[in-house]
Order: structure tokens, then C-alpha cells, then sequence
């Protein structure tokens, strides 16, 4: 089976390799044909491995001092699990992009990128040592920066790119740190060593301020330092608070790639990170965890409700709901993250191929009538239920869903998880119910969100009507590409695929995979009472929406010119803040050490080279003046003499004998004198 | 005839024959120098593939285990009661050389491609391309010091005159600058050398000697000689070791370059023509480390062990100093030089770990930086040779005017910053790894130094990211207008060509690391074995 | 002071000024004229040193030989010298010729230095001389003596002193001849 | 009686004289006259001296031959310096330069 599922993960790789060399149509075909087979060699290796226990194949990869890297797979339920998800939403992804890309200029480029992806995701879930599970992180992340990027000419999207890149580049430090710490403390990459069933990690325990591992201690500090690297690394990727802010800016991209990697797979890495992990945790960190969690949810919630940018919608919506999951894991609901993350892949990616669709549509309207109008705005959008029925259906199902309304996938999901934190509330102090309450009222106000986003798309009358008034509109559903995909992905929404208990997620297949416990009684009154509380409010609330959106009745709370509109709209006006706390800092730092390298390191040298300059015209003018004077000096009066004396020196025989003469005479004085 | 030193001379051969050869054939000077350095690049492969592994083959301090030797006596003089003055000729392999060797061929032949741009006085400049070539070398084989000084000098004037004759437009300054700072390294290295040469005896012998392997011993110093290991000189009031290690430290860390001694590079990069930008980063740079590993680690071997704090300091340093001097470049080829510093830093940063990790990291590194950089120094060469400009801010969405360019400088930009399947990821993260797990191994270097270099990670993706966005995506904008637009012709086969086996490298050796760590292992092990015994 | 001594300063004053204005005239004819006077005044001299067949003989031969040939090849060198005669330089004194006025007013301080020392009155010979009465006195009847010494003591010199005037002579007249046109 | 070291200091003094117009002079001819002042010098030495050897005559005797040598040498340069006129159209020996034709 281990091959079986390389091949799966070789198979998209192969793809991009092929469309790196070939151009035009074919690229598609190419992709999706692997990513079929691929899907379909992935549902052999789940339905054979599912629960019966890991896998795992290493081969030696290479060996560095004494130490040997090994290359392998490791498939445990979370990694066959992860394996499927990825290609049964990848697979309805390749389909709509053949579609929704048909005519873009550089078709063959974003096959070629989105088989990349594949590829790293896929690697990324069945990898089974740090290092490479490191390499497919990152490579996830550079696919996404190419994805992201695809329409290279649009500033935003270049500039989305770059944040994005960026932002998980400080998610990657974190984990690379995580890494470290850990070989440098078991002396091993390998997960099941690290990680597994009583694994090195489960060994080591804290004493006197020291981490002890068999073989090696260090500073307890490092243990938390690793974890906080892992947390980055999650939030990063994950779009957690403090560096969510890239995925909203991602949605510049494609509407087929915001749905394959930006709801449903790549940004549920972090999750799948934490996962890998878990064993790391200890019971302060997983507190911190849940928090991030829990507040990230809130946060995104409120956010999305004054979007107008349909995708941006979805896209905070996403951020909320990987906050759960991530709570979910704050507080040991291991099994029932794990089963949001799956659920919510598919209506999160319905929700955004149904995006897809619409804008698609939008942007027919737009070019046909050439109007200046955003076609990822709700406010031009309404009415398109009668246009695009399927559509509406979907958009019904996934909103469904994501609100959390019985019959769907995601009620069971997202039940468990709320149930699950009033449990581990209660085991705590009075304080952690702030906990379970926010998720509560953060799953109100995605309900309204939710209903706000469907209404305005699908009810009342077609906005852009009134930017202007006589429109030539062919608003339809689409072609079998957009129709296969939709109706694909509806059907992995409803709730038969999960559990045949359309109320209880503990009876989901899913959920006992990932639970240890077998006692699955239902043991006290959170669950039945918050299902049914959660709901019937979620069904006032999208009552409320209804009245202020359709029925346009004017509410006080909700006007538009207050502070808490502002802070939302702005979306917390973390872009700017982080611009002033770090971008502008950063570039200063940069600014100013090169200040400092020009100007005093280097300034230095010039100094000291201006120091050898100004000794050396010192030594210039002595050697001019002084030293070379005094032999001007002497050449003067030796010239002077031998002018003097060359006058005598005429030729003339006169001169001759005077000459002569005088040495006589200095004789004669001489011999006188003495 | 002994490979090594057929490797050696060859370009030497070449340049002779292109001396000789007259001005009316200058047009041929380049295929002669491109087909020595492709000579060159298949000796060395043949050296490669020949070179063999093993605990028995380590080399570092024991000449028997070097390979490809060949000793040959040079110059004997009888000095009388100083004893006989002895150099050979003396030239080896182990196997940290052997991977620089291979990867200085293989940039030797792009740099020799680079060098179809020059158009001025060819004889001149291929002649002298040559002699660096030689001496490049030498300083990479050499095992007696003095052979070693000789071929390192040798480096510096060649270098010099090719900055200072074909650079651009400040190249007498930057010439200068360079010529200085290195002569001024040199000059103490001398000193050095001398003072080891009247240490070491060798015990065959009796005489005095400078094979290198012979001062790696520490009984082969005289007990009363200045760098006694037994009675401890001091000169100045230091340490005479310590201050013998920090000169020749300096000497090699200025031509790493270690911040705060790396300012003469982006001068020279700027200035220099694009086949010596390629030389000078690919190969020179590696040059001062290569010292760093075999000279100063290998000879003082105590006064490293206890001085790696500081080298691990600077090389912390020199990998965010560089980055955010990097990230305020308007110039596209400075911001590569500080890149460069950067990079280098975790070299210098393996090196002092001491770990295995550390130390393969950091030659890891030195291979992977040569084949990125020269990439990286060859496509500014590209761009400013069609429009004569490397201000970032003068180009915009040149993806578009040149798609195939553009995907090399992706390949390149994202190798450099560290993405995984490039080599320099495995190199700058088992760096990482060496020098956190020195901190719980030998306690050599704090375990905060690696996470602030991992810093350097994430900026390193910030510059590159930054220039890409803003050179290469957007709507097309250039500072030249429609004239540019025609001189900014896609690359042609000749560039792809030189392009292509340095990408392909950089792939390669980031997944099959093997190819590198499998023949340096067994050096790097003895090296650390060498200098455990050090370690309090 | 006797008559005598008057006659010698006034001869001597006579001779050395003429003797002077030869060397600082540039006027060839004038200084050859003054040196008349100069060869006069030294016969003058020689007279007064008890020697008036010499002081005969000076006149003959310079006034009536030497100068005569001297004006002959004055006359006969023509423009040339006529040229220098034309164009008198200003200044005397020139700096050139004070190098030659220096280095002879140096040898005169030897020479003046030496006679000073040498004493001549009192040389032995010349003392002895004195004893013996052996010098000439105003007696006048030295020229006889003279043609005695001259024809026995001195033949051998008078001899080669007349041959080589001949030769002299027929040297010269060689010299002077014209040379045929060739 | 006259003293000798009257006699001695006029002819040193004609001497000088003699040996400056030697010195100075541009021309031949006042050459040969300054060489015949030096000479008139000797001979006031000798007849001075002379004075003191009344039997042999020795000074006058040798006077007697300087003048006639004089007359010869002076003959003879006159001689020279009118055929060096002829070829060189000048008697300023400094102008006189070269010993062949």
C-alpha cells in the first residue's frame, strides 16, 4: 500500500514535470488525469489502511556526519485521511479551473503550478520526517506565492503574493526553530520516533528548569520556544491572529485556487501540523492554543460581517473556522478537529467554487456591458437564484453547512467541537467560559454572515441594474465543468457521507477513527442543550438578516457609520498596524544599517583611509619641501658654482692658463701660509 | 602525470597558448578559454569520481590519507645553523576540497561564458582570467603553506587588474579598495607563516618546514618556538596562538566576507565585469572559508575551539547585517553582494558550531553558494548588458518582456532565500541544526544564535520577494521607455547555456544532498574528532 | 734721498703706469705707443742698475726691432683690427676679467710676499759680493768688459743664442710669405 | 745704491701687470705685448741683480740674451699671427679653433 499511495503523491509531480515542457489545452488534461488517478489510487490505499494501523516505509536518503537522513512515508489514519481530502477536493478543483481558466493566456502555467501544488500537499500529508515534512510546508507555501501571484501584472495580486509568502516565510522560521530544538534534544527528524506510540517525545519530562530527553537536557525555556515556533508556523499557515492577514489579500488570485488551497487544504495544514505533533504539548501550551483559537474565530466572525468582497467573505470565514478547529485543538478535541477540518474542506471549497461561478458570471456582465463595477462585490450582485439554480442549491448547502444547520456535515462537525469546550470549561476555572461563549456567539454571527452573503447574491433584485439600467445579461449556471464539480461537492456536505446519524457526531465514522476513549455516552446536558440552543438561534439570526437585507427594515445596531463598523470593516486595522509595528521598522532597520554601513563601517575605512591620505601629503610636503628642498638647495649652488664656473670654461686659452694660474697661486698660498 | 596538478596548470597552458597566439585570432581567445575550463571541469569530475570514501581516506591531519598527492622537494636551501630551509611542492585532496573543486570547474566554465561580453583588449583579460583560474586552484589543493601563500597572492593581482581594467565606472576605486583590503590581510598572513615555519620541524627531517599537516601536530612544534603549544608565547601581552589565529582569521574573513570587514565587496561587485562578479562570488568568497576550515581551524585548533563564540557572533551578525543592508538596495547587483555577506555568515556560523552538522552545512553551503551566486551575478549581467542599468526601481513587470529570463531569476531568487529542494535549504538548515545542537553537544555556542540566524531566513525572503515583485511582476514600466523595450530581448541559448547546469545544480544537490555530504562525511568527521580533543 | 733714488721712483712710477694703461687701454695703437714709453722708462731703470750697454741694447732691439714688427703686423691684420678699434667696450672693469685681476693681484701678494722674505739686500752671495767689492760701480768701463765675458766665458751661448735668431728669422720670413694660390 | 727690493717689487709688479694684459686681452697682438712686459720684468731682475757680479756679468750676459730671444719668439708669433689672420680673418685667439685646414 505504501507504494501505492508514493504513487499517488508521485503522480502530480509527474504531471508538473510534463507540463513543464508542453503547452495549450493539454496541460489540463494532463493535470486532471493525474490528480484523478491519483484521487482514485488514494480511495484504494484509504479504503485498505483506513484503521488497520501505520505504515511506514524509510529508505536512507543521506547521511550527514553520523547522522543518517532517511526518506519515507508514514500512513497512519490522519495521513490517509489528510491523503483522500486532498485529492477528493483537488479532483472537482482540476475540473472548474478547466473551465474557469479556459481563457486565460497562461492556462498551461496555472496547471503546471496547481499540479506543484498537488504534488507538495500530498507529499506534504504522507512525509515522515522533519525535514522533509519541513520541505513540503514550504513548498506548499511557495506553490500558493505562484498561485496567488498567477495574474503577475495585478499590483494587489503581486503585492498579495509577497504578504502572503512573507507572512508564512515567519511561520517557517518558527517551525525550522521547532525543528532545531528538537534534533538538537532527540537527535532524530523522525516523526514516529519523535511522536509516535510512546515515541522520545512522551519520554522526555521537565526537572529543574531542564528539559530532559533520553540522551540530552536543555534549558526548559526551549520547549516552550519550540512550541511557540509550531504555534507560528500554525498561524501562518493556518491565517491564525497575529498573521492571519495574508489570506484575505490571497483571494487575489484564481477563485479555483482560493478554493483548493486557500479554504480547504493548504491553509488546513496548520491543523495537520498540530496533529503531527500533538505530543509536544503540554497543558499551558495547548491553553495558549485554544485561545489563539477561540479569539481568531471571534475576530474573523466580526470581521466578515461588513465585507462586501464575496471572496474576502468567504475568506475570513475561513479564518473563523480554522479558529475552531484550532481551539478545538487547544482543548483536546483532537477527533473533532479533525473531523471540522474535513468537513469544512468541502463546503468551505463548494462555497468558493459557487463564488467561482458567480463571479465568472459577474464577470461576463462586466465585459459584455463594459461597466466599472468590482464583480467580486454583493453590493452589484442579487437576484441570481432564477438565473443559476444549481448554484444557489450549492450555495444553499454550503451555507448550510458552514452555519452549522442539521442535516449537513457540518452541524455534526462543529457541535462536537462546541459541546467539547463547555466539557473542558468546566474542568477549569470560571475564567475559561469565555471560551465556549465566544464560539457561541462567533457561531451566530456566522450564521448572519452567512445568510447576509446568501441574500444578497440570490435574493431581492440584480444591483447592477442600477449602476446601469438596461444590461445584456447571460447569467446561467455553466457548462458540465462548473456543474460536475458543484453537485460533487454538495453531495460531501450532507451529512450520509459522514454519519448515518444526522444529530450525533459521535457516531461518525471519523470521529471514532481519531478517539481513544470508547465510552461514547452522552454524558451530561451540554449535549442536547447547546445543539438545540446553538440552532434555534442560528435560525433567528438568519431570520434577522432576512429583515434587515430582504425586507430592508432599518435595525439601529447595524448602521453603518459607527465605530464598530469602521473597526470591523477595517478589519481591525491590523494591515496597518502591522505596516507601522513591523514593515516600517524593519525597512528602517535596513535603511539605517546600510546608513551605518556606508557611514561608519564604512566611513571607518574611508576615516582611516583619509588618516593614510592626509600622512602620506604630510610626508608629501616633507619629502617636496623639506628633504628634496635641501637637495634643490644644494643642486642650486652646485648649479650656481657650475654656472660660475663654466663661464671660465669658455674654450678660450686664457682661460685655461688662468686657470692654471690659480692653482699656482693656491700653492704659493699655500706653501706661504703654512 | 598527476591529476592534481594537471588540474592546476592547465589554465596555464591555455593562457600561454593564447599569449602566443597573434591579435588577428582574437577572436578564438574565448572558445580557448571556455575549452580549458571545460577541461578543467572534466578533470575535475574524473577526480570526483575516482575520489574514494571512507574513515581510511578522512584526510585533515593525516598526509597519508590525502589523495591525488604529489610531493615534490622545490626549493632546499642549507641555511647553516638555522637549519635547511625546505618547500615542496606539495598539492592534495580530502574531501572538503574535492566538492569546492568540482563547483569552482563548473563556475570557472560559466564565468568563462560570462566573459563573451568582454569587448576590449582580449588578450589581456583571457590571459588573466586564466591565471586566476590557476591560482584559484592551487589555494584549493595546496597542502604547504607557502605554496599556499604563493598561489593566494597569485589571486589578488589577476583580480586586481581584472576590476580595475574592464569594471565600470568607479572600478579604480573599487579595484583599490579591494586590492588593499585583501593585501592588508595577506600581509599579516605572511607574517604568520613565517613565525609557523620557525615553529614546526618536521620529525622526519629536523629541518623546518611548512607543510600544513605537519603544523596541525602539535609535537612537531619547538618547545621554545613563538606558536609553542607547550609553553605558551605571548606577543604583545596576547596569547601568541590566539593572536597568530585572529591575524590569519582576518585575513581569510576578509575575503569571506565577515561584516564588520566586507565593505570593499559591494564596491567591488558593483564595478567588476560580470564574469568577475561570477569568480569573485562563486569562487573567491569560498577561498576565505576554505582557509578558515583548513588553515586556521586546522593549525590552531585550540585557540578555534575557544574562540567560536566570537566566530559564531560574527557570523550571526554578518547574516542580519547583510539582510537588512540587503533589503535598503536600490541597486540589483549590490543587493546580491550583501546577499552574499549574508549567505556567507552561515558559514562562518557551521564552521565555529564545530558540530558535524554544522560544519557539513557550512561546506554545503560554500557549494550551493557558489553555483546560486554565480547565477544570481550572471543575470544582473544579463540585464545590465542590455540596457547599461541595475537600478531596481528603474524596471517594472519585466516577466512579461522576458518570461524566461524571469523563471530563471525565480529558480534563482527562491534557491538563494532557502526553498526546500534547492540546496542551499539543506545547507542553511543543517547549519541551523549544527549550531543548535553545539549548544547541548560541545557548548560551544548558545542556542540562541541559531534562532537569530533563522532570522536571516526570513529575511532573506523578504529582498528577494521584495525585488521580484518590483522588477519582475506588474505591468510592464521601464525608466528607458520603448528603447529599453527592444533592447530587453529574452536570453539566448548562449546564457540559457550557462544558466542552465547552475539551476540544475542547485536542484540536484538539494535533493541528493548525498552527492556533496557523501564525500565530505568522512573529512568532517575527523575534522570534528580532530578538535573535539580541544574541547573543555 | 739721493738723486738717484728720485730717478728710480720717478722711472719706475713712469713705467708701471704706462704698464698699466697698456693693460686697462683698448685702444691697440694708443697701447702700443704707451709701450714706448713702458720699454723706455724700463731702460731708464736699467740705467740706474749700472747697466747702460743693456739699457742700449733694450732700446735698439724693442724700440727699433719688436715694436716696429708689431706695428708692421698691426698695419697688416687690417679691418679686423680696425674693427676692435672701432667698437671700444664701456666698461673696464668687466666681471669676467676679474677672476684673471683677482688671481694676479693674489700672485702679486706671493711674489710681494716672497721678496719680502727673501730679503734680497741681504743675501749671502750678494753680501759677499759687497765684501769682495765685487759689484759695479760708476766706474764706466763695464761695456768693454762685457764684450771680454761675451767672446770667452759666454761664446758657446752667443753662438746658439745667433744661430737660433737665425732660425728665428728665416722661420718667420717663411711664415709671413704668401702662399701661392692652389 | 738703489735697493734690490726696490727693483724686485717694480718687476714683480710689471710682472703682474704683464700677466693680466696676458689674462684679459682679446688679441694677439696685446697678448705678445703683455708676454714682452713679463718678460722686460726678468730682465729688470736680472740687471739688478746683475749689479752684483761685476767680473763674469752673468745678469747683463743673460739679459742681453732674453732680449734677443725675445726679439726671435716675438718675430716668430708675429709671423704666426699674420698667417692666422689670413685664414681665419680675426687674431682673437679664442676664435682660432681649429688646428687643420
Amino acid at each position: 500500500m505504501a507504494y501505492h499511495a508514493l504513487a499517488a503523491v508521485l503522480l502530480p509531480l509527474l504531471a508538473f514535470v510534463i507540463n513543464c515542457f508542453i503547452k495549450g489545452k493539454a496541460t489540463g488534461w494532463v493535470s486532471t488525469i493525474a490528480i484523478l488517478l491519483s484521487a482514485v489510487i488514494s480511495i484504494i490505499v484509504f479504503s485498505h489502511t483506513f484503521n488497520g494501523g501505520a505504515i511506514h516505509l524509510s529508505r536512507v536518503w543521506f547521511t550527514i556526519g553520523d547522522t543518517q537522513l532517511y526518506a519515507g512515508l508514514l500512513l497512519n489514519n490522519l495521513s490517509i485521511l489528510m491523503l483522500l481530502l486532498v485529492n477528493l477536493i483537488a479532483l472537482p478543483v482540476h475540473i472548474f479551473s478547466m473551465a474557469y481558466m479556459g481563457h486565460d493566456q497562461r492556462y498551461g502555467r496555472y496547471f503546471t503550478c496547481l499540479s506543484l501544488f498537488c504534488f507538495s500537499m500530498l507529499a506534504l500529508v504522507v512525509v515522515d520526517n522533519m525535514v522533509l515534512f519541513y520541505t513540503f510546508w514550504e513548498l506548499v507555501g511557495f506553490s500558493s506565492y505562484l498561485l496567488i501571484g498567477f495574474w503577475y501584472k495585478k499590483e494587489k495580486a503581486i503585492q498579495a503574493n509577497k504578504k502572503a509568502f512573507i507572512m508564512n516565510r515567519i511561520g517557517d522560521v518558527g517551525l525550522l526553530i521547532a525543528i532545531l530544538v528538537i534534533y538538537a534534544q532527540f537527535h532524530t527528524f523522525d516523526l514516529v520516533k519523535l511522536f509516535g506510540q510512546g515515541g522520545l517525545v512522551s519520554q522526555s519530562f521537565f526537572k529543574d528548569g531542564l528539559w530532559i530527553a533520553p540522551g540530552a537536557s536543555i534549558p526548559a525555556i526551549w520547549q516552550y520556544i519550540a512550541c511557540g515556533g509550531i504555534f507560528l508556523a500554525v498561524c501562518a499557515k493556518s491565517a491564525q491572529f497575529p498573521l492571519h492577514t495574508w489570506l484575505p489579500d490571497a483571494m487575489e488570485g484564481p477563485t479555483s485556487v482560493s478554493a483548493l488551497i486557500h479554504a480547504a487544504t493548504m491553509v488546513a495544514a496548520g491543523i495537520f501540523l498540530l496533529g503531527r505533533v500533538y505530543p509536544m504539548f503540554n497543558t499551558a501550551e495547548l491553553d495558549a492554543l485554544a485561545f489563539i483559537g477561540c479569539f481568531t474565530a471571534f475576530m474573523a466572525a466580526t470581521i466578515a460581517l461588513t465585507q462586501n468582497d464575496l471572496k474576502r467573505i468567504l475568506a475570513f470565514s475561513t479564518i473563523s473556522q480554522l479558529g475552531f478547529m484550532v481551539m478545538a485543538m487547544g482543548i483536546n478535541a483532537y477527533a473533532s478537529s479533525l473531523f471540522h477540518l474535513v468537513t469544512h474542506a468541502f463546503f468551505k471549497c463548494l462555497l468558493f467554487l459557487v463564488a467561482g461561478v458567480v463571479i465568472h458570471e459577474m464577470q461576463h456582465v462586466k465585459d459584455e456591458n463594459q461597466l466599472d463595477i468590482d464583480p467580486q462585490n454583493i453590493l452589484y450582485m442579487g437576484g441570481l437564484r432564477k438565473r443559476m439554480p444549481l448554484t444557489f442549491i450549492a450555495a444553499i448547502i454550503g451555507g448550510a453547512a458552514l452555519v452549522g444547520l442539521p442535516l449537513t456535515s457540518g452541524y455534526l462537525s462543529k457541535d462536537g467541537i462546541l459541546i467539547q469546550a463547555f466539557e473542558w470549561s468546566d474542568t477549569k476555572s470560571i475564567g475559561y467560559k469565555i471560551v465556549p461563549i465566544m464560539m457561541l456567539i462567533t457561531s451566530w454571527l456566522t450564521a448572519f454572515y452567512v445568510a447576509r452573503l446568501i441574500f444578497k447574491v440570490f435574493f431581492g433584485k440584480l444591483r447592477v441594474l442600477d449602476v446601469k439600467p438596461v444590461v445584456i445579461c447571460h447569467i446561467s449556471d455553466g457548462g458540465w465543468q462548473y456543474r460536475v464539480p458543484l453537485i460533487l461537492l454538495s453531495l460531501c456536505c450532507l451529512f450520509p457521507v459522514f454519519s448515518l446519524d444526522p444529530l450525533l457526531y459521535e457516531q461518525s465514522w471519523l470521529f471514532k477513527a481519531f478517539t481513544t476513549a470508547d465510552h461514547l455516552e452522552r454524558m451530561n446536558i451540554y449535549h442536547t442543550i447547546i445543539p438545540a440552543g446553538l440552532n434555534i438561534l442560528s435560525i433567528a439570526v438568519i431570520y434577522l438578516a432576512y429583515a434587515i437585507y430582504i425586507q430592508e427594515r432599518k435595525m439601529l445596531p447595524f448602521a453603518q457609520n459607527n465605530w464598530a463598523f469602521d473597526f470591523s470593516y477595517n478589519q481591525w486595522y491590523f494591515n496597518k498596524a502591522y505596516n507601522t509595528i513591523f514593515v516600517k521598522p524593519v525597512l528602517a532597520l535596513g535603511s539605517g544599517l546600510f546608513w551605518f554601513d556606508r557611514k561608519v563601517v564604512d566611513g571607518f575605512i574611508r576615516l582611516l583611509q583619509n588618516i593614510l591620505l592626509w600622512l602620506s601629503k604630510v610626508a608629501d610636503v616633507m619629502d617636496r619641501y623639506v628633504i628634496d628642498g635641501f637637495l634643490h638647495l644644494l643642486t642650486a649652488i652646485v648649479q650656481y658654482i657650475g654656472n660660475f664656473v663654466r663661464s671660465f670654461q669658455t674654450g678660450r686659452v686664457q682661460y685655461y692658463l688662468l686657470s692654471m694660474l690659480a692653482v699656482i697661486v693656491a700653492w704659493f698660498i699655500f706653501k706661504t701660509l703654512i | 602525470m598527476n591529476l592534481l596538478t594537471l588540474l592546476i596548470f592547465i589554465p596555464l597552458l591555455f593562457g600561454l597558448l593564447i599569449v602566443v597566439l597573434p591579435s588577428s585570432l582574437r577572436n578564438s581567445y574565448k572558445y580557448i578559454t571556455l575549452l580549458a575550463a571545460i577541461v578543467q571541469l572534466g578533470i575535475s569530475l574524473l577526480l570526483y569520481s575516482q575520489f574514494k570514501t571512507g574513515a581510511a581516506n578522512a584526510g585533515i591531519n593525516h598526509e597519508n590519507q590525502f589523495q591525488f598527492v604529489q610531493k615534490l622537494p622545490w626549493i632546499q636551501l642549507d641555511l647553516g645553523t638555522m637549519g635547511k630551509m625546505q618547500i615542496d611542492y606539495f598539492v592534495g585532496i580530502d574531501g572538503i576540497s574535492i566538492t569546492l573543486l568540482v563547483m569552482s570547474a563548473l563556475v570557472m566554465v560559466v564565468a568563462a561564458i560570462a566573459s563573451w561580453e568582454i569587448t576590449k583588449n582580449l588578450k589581456g583579460y583571457f590571459v588573466l582570467f586564466l591565471i586566476l583560474d590557476m591560482a584559484v586552484f592551487g589555494v584549493f589543493c595546496s597542502l604547504d603553506f607557502f605554496l599556499f601563500y604563493l598561489f593566494y597572492e597569485l589571486m589578488l593581482l589577476p583580480l586586481y587588474f581584472l576590476i580595475g581594467m574592464w569594471g565600470g565606472a568607479r572600478r579604480e576605486y573599487a579595484a583599490i579598495k579591494f586590492f588593499l583590503y585583501t593585501l592588508f590581510g595577506s600581509v599579516f598572513m605572511l607574517l604568520v607563516m613565517v613565525g609557523l615555519y620557525l615553529s614546526v620541524k618536521d620529525p622526519a627531517t629536523g629541518s623546518h618546514t611548512f607543510n600544513i599537516i605537519q603544523m596541525m601536530n602539535p609535537a612537531n612544534y619547538d618547545a621554545n618556538s613563538i606558536f609553542s603549544t607547550v609553553n605558551h608565547q605571548t606577543l604583545f601581552g596576547f596569547p601568541a596562538r590566539t593572536v597568530g589565529f585572529v591575524v590569519l582569521f582576518i585575513a581569510f574573513a576578509i575575503k569571506v566576507p565577515v561584516v564588520p570587514l566586507h565593505t570593499w565587496l559591494p564596491d567591488a561587485h558593483v564595478e567588476a565585469p560580470t564574469a568577475v562578479s561570477i569568480i569573485l562570488a562563486g569562487v573567491l568568497l569560498k577561498i576565505g572559508s576554505y582557509g578558515i576550515i583548513r588553515i586556521c581551524m586546522g593549525i590552531f585548533p585550540d585557540v578555534a575551539v575557544s574562540g567560536s563564540f566570537a566566530l559564531g557572533l560574527l557570523g550571526v551578525i554578518s547574516i542580519l547585517y547583510g539582510a537588512l543592508n540587503a533589503l535598503a538596495q536600490r541597486d540589483l547587483k549590490r543587493m546580491i553582494a550583501y546577499s552574499s555577506v549574508s549567505h556567507m555568515g552561515f558559514v562562518l556560523l557551521g564552521i565555529a558550531s564545530l558540530t558535524t552538522e554544522g560544519i557539513s552545512g557550512a561546506v554545503m553551503q560554500m557549494v550551493s553558494h557558489g553555483f546560486l551566486s554565480s547565477m544570481l551575478f550572471f543575470l544582473v549581467g544579463v540585464i545590465y548588458t542590455r540596457v547599461h542599468d541595475r537600478d531596481i526601481y528603474n524596471f517594472r513587470g519585466l516577466g512579461t518582456l522576458m518570461p524566461q529570463f524571469t523563471v530563471f531569476v525565480m529558480i534563482a531568487f527562491f534557491a538563494s532565500l532557502g526553498l526546500p529542494g534547492f540546496s542551499a535549504f539543506i545547507a542553511e538548515a543543517f547549519t541551523l541544526a549544527g549550531t543548535f545542537k553545539s549548544g547541548s553537544i560541545n557548548g560551544l555556542l548558545p542556542h540562541w544564535m541559531a534562532a537569530c540566524a533563522a532570522l536571516g531566513i526570513l529575511l532573506s525572503a523578504c529582498y528577494f520577494l521584495w525585488t521580484l515583485q518590483r522588477m519582475f511582476f506588474g505591468t510592464e514600466r521601464l525608466k528607458g521607455g520603448e528603447e529599453w523595450k527592444h533592447a530587453l530581448k529574452d536570453i539566448n541559448w548562449r546564457e540559457k547555456s550557462a544558466l542552465v547546469p547552475l539551476a540544475l545544480m542547485a536542484l540536484l544537490l538539494g535533493i541528493m544532498p548525498s552527492l556533496v555530504f557523501g564525500k565530505i562525511n568522512d573529512s568532517v568527521i575527523a575534522l570534528v574528532d580532530f578538535t573535539k580533543q580541544y574541547i573543555r | 734721498m739721493s738723486a738717484a733714488n728720485i730717478l728710480f721712483y720717478i722711472m719706475s712710477f713712469i713705467a708701471l703706469a704706462s704698464a698699466s694703461y697698456v693693460a686697462v687701454s683698448k685702444n691697440l695703437v694708443r697701447s702700443v705707443f704707451v709701450f714706448f714709453v713702458t720699454l723706455f722708462a724700463l731702460a731708464g731703470l736699467y740705467v740706474l742698475a749700472m747697466a747702460d750697454f743693456i739699457a742700449v741694447t733694450q732700446i735698439v732691439v724693442y724700440v727699433g726691432g719688436i715694436l716696429v714688427l708689431i706695428l708692421f703686423a698691426f698695419m697688416l691684420s687690417g679691418r679686423e683690427t680696425l674693427d676692435v678699434l672701432q667698437s671700444p667696450q664701456r666698461s673696464i672693469w668687466k666681471i669676467k676679467n676679474l677672476p684673471a685681476l683677482l688671481i694676479v693681484a693674489l700672485l702679486f701678494i706671493v711674489l710681494f710676499n716672497v721678496i719680502l722674505k727673501t730679503d734680497a739686500d741681504h743675501l749671502g752671495w750678494v753680501s759677499d759680493s759687497i765684501k769682495t767689492k765685487n759689484y759695479i760701480s760708476n766706474s764706466g768701463d763695464m761695456t768693454a768688459n762685457i764684450g771680454v765675458n761675451l767672446m770667452t766665458r759666454y761664446l758657446l751661448p752667443f753662438e746658439i743664442i745667433s744661430i737660433l735668431l737665425m732660425m728665428a728669422l728665416v722661420g718667420a720670413a717663411h711664415l709671413s710669405r704668401k702662399e701661392r694660390a692652389e | 745704491m738703489i735697493s734690490l727690493t726696490h727693483y724686485l717689487v717694480v718687476s714683480a709688479i710689471l710682472f703682474c701687470i704683464g700677466l693680466y694684459v696676458v689674462l684679459v686681452k682679446r688679441n694677439a697682438i696685446q697678448i705678445l705685448i703683455g708676454i714682452e712686459m713679463m718678460l722686460n720684468a726678468a730682465i729688470l731682475n736680472l740687471v739688478a741683480f746683475g749689479q752684483f757680479d761685476r767680473h763674469n756679468n752673468g745678469g747683463q750676459m743673460f739679459a742681453l740674451f732674453a732680449i734677443v730671444l725675445a726679439a726671435a719668439t716675438t718675430a716668430v708669433a708675429l709671423a704666426i699671427v699674420l698667417n692666422v689672420y689670413r685664414r681665419y680673418k680675426t687674431i682673437d685667439p679664442d676664435k682660432v679653433d681649429q688646428l687643420k685646414d
